[in-house]
């Protein structure tokens, strides 16, 4: 009976976690729009709705009921799969994400997480590392040479930042003696406490390396656009092409900002200024606060060329999460 | 005959709302061929602000809705504007922005293809050389217009060019 | 002073080549010569240290239709030790040309589109192919005995109008249209694949500035070979001038390089008056060079947004675009267009400026260096930016000469060739500025070249806005001379005028016999007018030179053995509009 | 005068590299303009008042007893009434275009020896709007107005006809005859982008 409980407390929280971050992610599009608006003093979506708010609901209408094409001389198989394959991993990284500590609502337990492994980072970096695969696999079904380039790049990128990435989290790691997520937020405490203070060069590896995953730029050499019309999607249409943007830019950013509060700015803990509502609060505006310093870098600087990043990535990125690594070690070892 | 009306009426519904959603998420294909490419781009730029409409250009024919066709068109490029319409899906619009572009504008010559209406059938003509980023957006304007009211299986109202109307803003 | 070769060098040429005959227009000094001996005299035009004319400006041919013979080549030549121009003329025999490729590289375009306009081959070019039209495409259009509307020979009526006529100038009947398997012949015909893909890169591309087509011979994604098919925008502006009087060129001018149509409009007016010797009033000067100088920060700041736009700054394109439409509101309040706003006259301007003009102007100009500065914040020195542009296609000196690259590419490598400074036109020679120069020749030079050239641009804005406001009611088009239209005043109150505007715009300005070239310092290099007059209304020839064809020439070469990404960068430097190239 | 200049190439120190210096200073130019007010002109709903000067879709003067002097000369062997179009007939606006094909003036002789233009049609779609035309008039009776919102579903409503036109001109006449001739009359609408002009 307690097993069939769980089975469906976690059904109903991954029906709410699919849901929420297709809706979620929906308005990120329209966050991000407007975001970018007034960065460029106009004012983004402003007609469709109430500034804009029924935009995302038009935006997914249209995407929906556009015919879909499948052109010819592409690898069917692999030319569906690719789209679900870079949207499916990112939205199972969320799985093993928690938003705030378990609390009890008319005594009933409820967890804001769906599962607490205790490997849970890895399993993040795992599913995040499989949606490469959707990129790839984008750029080659589709049959065409921009599409191709696209995702050779985009691959090359990131087998770079995925070993960058992996090391720099080492870090907070070693200080929290853990890979479970709550556990690494339970080692944060106080305002000093945040990890932040303590490993301020894996966070900016970090910054790099998830600009870098998500696509962003001065990393978007996937699809830049100049260069390679819209990269490895440029053949794919409708909802098939909906998904790629939604994973990589949105749930992606989203997923991996919530990463870095986690591993960095103590997640969901905070002054209890909200009430019982406090952690959430928290969480969110600081993974806000994150998602938004992305797309702040995004629209402010130009794109890196692709031998270029790959080159800060093996070259710089790589030996300073090592050096971390090492700094953070010799520190442990010493205070004991 | 009552049950045919109400699922009339849902179809209906259904139809309204889906262009509805089509009017206002309108992405262009970001092809420029002339002048009228430098005046597109500023009405997509922040005075005017396409985006306010859900106006987005997008890099690929792939993922774009209506294709405006922003210059001169000559023979040379011509049937690669045509390959760049037949990679649109369904369903798809074009603007013919500019004179050129509408019916080869002031090059009668030997190289320029008379009216882009020649290889792709062409929903909403816009004079000017080149029409003002407003002029562009009223076209815009008429292209949801006529999107709307097909659904509704209206006949649509012909606009004649006579507009002695003062240009006033239109009241929210 | 000329900006010609002077009369004891002809002298001391006409000693050497006897055969040489000198023709002599105003300042333009023409020679021609026999075709056998053509090469040799342009050898040693280019190689003498005492002429020195290593740069190479235009080339082209004239059809003198029905006279035997009938094409006529021309070349004109710079000497940047003496800065002095030269015309060679020559008579083809037949239709063949010894090629000047191997003198100047940059005359690969040109004979090709020599060969394309009006069917002249040249011996010993190494692919002699169409530039502007397809494989395929039978008529030499530039020759005078094809129409200007091309053979319609094609039924293609509109799609949408298949019952009723729309207008009364529709014609069903169209001039052929290309399948696209010509294309594919065109494509085959430049470039061999030898290497991993071929990249077509464009012609209808959000990165290539307009409709050129590149096509990449690439190893992985390093480019080994290059070529570049023009003609996606050939309207035939060339052969329209043909058919029209002085007067109706100057909107086809805007609608060449409609990024800086005013200073197309200006160049070719000045050229037609320096034909028909008009001299336009001081207050029209000024007004000129303002707007000249106006509309160069404007095409500039569209240059900076679309190569920040390519490289991934996505915001700075937002940011100029927002000072462009302050220029636009300024052109558009002055002229009464955005865009394409003809607003030169012969002999002058078209209206005077509008109450509130200078108040305006004066407020740019005050805003806009704090605005540069935010560009320089976000681009100047930061990291990204230099890594993606420094070390992206270095022009040399050699090259500027070879290639007659002009404008910022010639000033990236260092050389001083500004028509502002060697030729001045307008109040050019009243004004102080500085001209910046580069010191490797990379894309990063050209990047700040630019930038530079808009604080200058403010610069000479502010002495016009000083020098203008001083002179009020002065007169604004030289109405007194014959060949200038009056004003619409004068229409309606005397007869006389009203006479001479009706004689004027029926018969065109009838010009005397000779022949004219004058360039301007457009924003994207030497903008030349090469203006043949038998003594018509009408220009028996109208040759643009482009600043934009020639540079675009050099990218071939420049991007070789490097990525797509430079490309980007490379192209964005050197800044065409395919309006200009293809013409 | 003019000199000549040789620019130099600004480098990133080590140190300013290591803060991310040259990032900072980008990201401030954002953020500066992220809390600036918006720029934009929400067309429809708000529109910039073209100049009076600018050039959109053609228009006839009316015969209104404002004509030009010239008008006494031309327009005695024409039939015009009163508050119709002051068109002559003299063709010069099609002589000055340098796309003439794109008009269509009829005129015919009444029996009593006066002229009367019967069909005046201009295809906007060949029309450069660059006003020679305008220049051309001799009774200043073409002139092009501040209509620019011309968008039509086919072609055939893309060729203005007298009409039409002569509505037009009365219409601009009646709102914008007595203007002055300035730069801009919204200001308000243009403060957006400008900020504060001092006019003199």
């Amino acid at each position: 009976m307690e097993i069939l409980g769980t089975v469906i407390g976690v059904a109903v929280k991954s029906l709410i976690f699919i849901v929420g971050m297709f809706l979620a992610s929906a308005y990120l599009t329209l966050i991000e729009r407007k975001f970018a608006g007034h960065v460029q003093q106009r004012p983004g979506p402003l007609h469709v709705g109430f500034h804009g708010i029924l935009q995302p609901i038009a935006d997914a209408l249209k995407v929906l009921t556009k015919e879909d094409i499948v052109p010819a001389n592409v690898d069917r198989v692999l030319f569906y799969m690719a789209s679900l394959l870079a949207f499916v991993p990112v939205i199972m990284i969320l799985a093993v994400i928690p938003f705030g500590e378990p609390f009890t609502v008319f005594g009933l337990e409820i967890k804001p997480y769906i599962t607490d492994l205790n490997v849970g980072l890895i399993l993040a970096l795992a599913f995040g590392s499989i949606s490469i695969y959707g990129v790839i696999f984008a750029g080659w079904a589709s049959n065409s040479k921009y599409p191709m380039i696209g995702g050779l790049r985009k691959a090359a990128v990131l087998i770079g930042y995925e070993v960058a990435l992996g090391f720099a989290m080492v870090g907070p790691l070693m200080m929290a003696g853990s890979f479970s997520l709550r556990e690494i937020v339970a080692a944060q405490d106080g305002f000093f406490g945040a990890f932040i203070w303590y490993q301020p060069i894996a966070f900016i590896v970090i910054l790099f390396a998830i600009l870098a995953e998500t696509g962003r730029t001065p990393f978007d050499v996937q699809e830049a656009e100049a260069e390679l019309v819209s990269g490895y999607n440029t053949e794919y249409s409708g909802m098939k092409f909906g998904l790629f943007p939604l994973a990589e830019w949105y749930i992606g950013t989203f997923v991996l900002s919530a990463i870095a509060v986690i591993l960095f700015f103590g997640g969901w803990k905070g002054p209890e200024i909200f009430g019982p509502l406090s952690p959430f609060v928290w969480f969110f505006l600081k993974v806000g606060m994150m998602f938004m310093f992305f797309l702040w870098v995004h629209w402010t600087l130009p794109r890196y060329r692709v031998d270029q990043i790959t080159e800060i990535a093996w070259k710089v990125m790589l030996p300073l999460s090592l050096l971390n690594i090492f700094i953070t070690a010799f520190i442990i070892l010493i205070k004991g | 005959m009552a049950v045919k009306t109400n699922s009339g009426i849902i179809l209906a519904t259904v139809e309204e709302v889906l262009s509805w959603g089509r009017k206002n998420s309108l992405w262009p294909v970001s092809v420029g061929l002339a002048c009228c490419a430098i005046e597109m781009m500023h009405t997509a730029a922040s005075r005017f602000d396409t985006d306010r409409l859900g106006i987005i250009f997008r890099g690929s024919p792939r993922q774009s809705d209506v294709l405006i066709v922003a210059g001169t068109v000559v023979n040379k490029v011509a049937p690669m504007l045509k390959l760049i319409y037949d990679q649109m899906p369904e369903p798809k619009w074009v603007i013919s922005m500019g004179g050129c572009a509408s019916a080869g504008g002031p090059f009668p010559t030997y190289a320029t293809l008379q009216g882009v209406d020649r290889i792709i059938p062409v929903d909403v003509y816009i004079p000017g050389c080149p029409p003002t980023p407003q002029a562009l957006l009223w076209g815009i304007l008429q292209l949801q217009k006529k999107i709307k009211e097909k659904k509704e299986g209206k006949e649509f109202k012909e606009i004649p060019i006579r507009v002695p109307t003062e240009s006033k803003p239109i009241q929210k | 002073m000329s900006y010609w070769i002077d009369q004891g060098k002809v002298d001391a040429l006409k000693y050497t080549f006897p055969y040489l005959k000198v023709y002599k227009y105003k300042d333009v000094v023409s020679v021609e010569i026999d075709t056998k001996h053509l090469k040799d005299f342009l050898t040693f035009l280019k190689e003498d240290p005492a002429y020195s004319f290593r740069m190479f400006i235009d080339f082209t041919v004239v059809d003198h239709y029905p006279s035997t013979p009938r094409f006529e080549a021309v070349y004109i030549l710079f000497s940047p030790h003496y800065k002095q121009r030269i015309i060679v003329k020559s008579w083809i025999e037949g239709d063949s040309l010894p090629t000047a490729t191997d003198l100047w590289k940059g005359a690969k375009w040109a004979e090709r589109e020599a060969w394309d306009m009006f069917g002249i081959k040249f011996d010993g070019h190494e692919n002699l192919v169409r530039i502007f039209l397809w494989e395929g495409y039978p008529y030499f259009p530039l020759r005078k005995d094809f129409p200007k509307e091309g053979i319609k020979e094609v039924y293609l009526p509109s799609l949408n109008e298949r019952e009723n006529i729309p207008s009364h100038d529709y014609d069903p009947y169209h001039t052929p249209i290309p399948t696209l398997e010509d294309l594919e012949k065109t494509q085959k015909r430049r470039i061999d694949k030898k290497n991993q893909i071929v990249l077509n890169w464009g012609p209808l591309h959000p990165g290539t500035h307009g409709t050129i087509w590149f096509m990449f011979d690439m190893e992985g994604e390093t480019i080994k070979e290059c070529d570049i098919i023009l003609g996606q925008l050939h309207r035939g502006i060339e052969k329209l001038a043909e058919d029209l009087t002085y007067t109706q060129v100057i909107p086809y001018t805007d609608r060449m390089d409609y990024i800086s149509a005013i200073c197309s409009n200006v160049t070719y007016v000045n050229a037609v008056e320096k034909l028909l010797g008009v001299d336009p009033p001081e207050k029209a000067k000024w007004i000129r060079t303002m707007l000249c100088e106006l509309q160069r920060i404007n095409s500039h700041l569209l240059w900076l947004g679309t190569t920040a736009l390519d490289l991934g700054a996505l915001t700075m394109f937002l940011y100029t675009f927002r000072e462009r439409e302050k220029l636009m509101d300024i052109i558009e309040g002055i002229a009464g267009i955005r865009l394409n706003s003809s607003f030169m006259r012969i002999g002058g301007v078209r209206y005077d400026l509008p109450e509130g003009a200078i108040d305006i102007v004066e407020k740019f100009i005050e805003d806009f260096p704090s605005r540069v500065r935010d560009y320089e914040d976000l681009l100047t020195k930061n990291r990204i930016w230099m890594k993606r542009n420094r070390e992206v296609g270095i022009v040399s000196e050699e090259d500027v000469y070879q290639y007659g690259l002009t404008g910022v590419m010639a000033r990236s490598a260092g050389v001083p060739y500004d028509i502002r400074y060697i030729q001045p036109t307008d109040a050019y020679a009243e004004v102080d500025f500085e001209i910046p120069l580069g010191t490797i020749g990379d894309a990063y030079d050209r990047y700040l070249i630019r930038i530079e050239e808009m604080k200058q641009s403010v610069k000479i804005v502010h002495q016009c806005v000083d020098r203008l406001k001083r002179m009020k009611n002065d007169r604004y088009v030289a109405t007194d001379n014959p060949y200038v239209l009056p004003t619409l005043q004068e229409t309606y109150l005397s007869i006389e005028s009203m006479v001479k505007d009706f004689n004027l715009r029926i018969y065109g300005e009838q010009a005397p016999l000779g022949e004219v070239y004058l360039s301007g310092e457009n924003p994207r290099g030497e903008l030349g007018f090469y203006i043949v007059s038998k003594g018509e209304g009408k220009p028996y020839r109208l040759r643009i030179r482009s600043g934009a064809f020639y540079n675009l020439q050099a990218f071939p070469e420049l991007i070789r053995g490097k990525t797509v990404a430079d490309a980007v960068a490379l192209l964005g430097s050197i800044d065409p509009v395919v309006g200009e190239t293809d013409r | 005068m003019v000199k000549l200049k040789f620019l130099d190439r600004p480098k990133l120190s080590i140190w300013e590299r290591i803060i991310f210096l040259d990032f900072i200073k980008g990201l401030r130019v954002t953020f500066k303009n992220l809390i600036r007010k918006t720029i934009t002109t929400k067309y429809p709903y708000e529109k910039l008042t073209p100049p009076k000067r600018f050039r959109g879709v053609h228009a006839h003067r009316v015969k209104d007893g404002n004509e030009p002097l010239s008008f006494s000369v031309l327009g005695k062997f024409m039939e015009i009434g009163y508050d119709e179009s002051r068109c002559v007939a003299c063709y010069m606006c099609q002589q000055a275009c340098p796309m003439p094909t794109l008009f269509k003036i009829e005129a015919v002789q009444l029996p009593d020896g006066k002229k009367r233009v019967t069909k005046f049609e201009m295809n906007l779609l060949n029309c450069l709007y660059c006003g020679l035309c305008v220049d051309a008039c001799p009774v200043d009776c073409l002139i092009m107005t501040d209509v620019y919102e011309s968008a039509s579903y086919n072609r055939e409503n893309c060729v203005i006809k007298m009409d039409d036109m002569s509505d037009r001109g009365r219409d601009f006449d009646r709102r914008r005859l007595k203007e002055k001739d300035r730069i801009w009359i919204d200001n308000e609408e243009r403060t957006k982008l400008w900020g504060q002009i001092r006019w003199t």
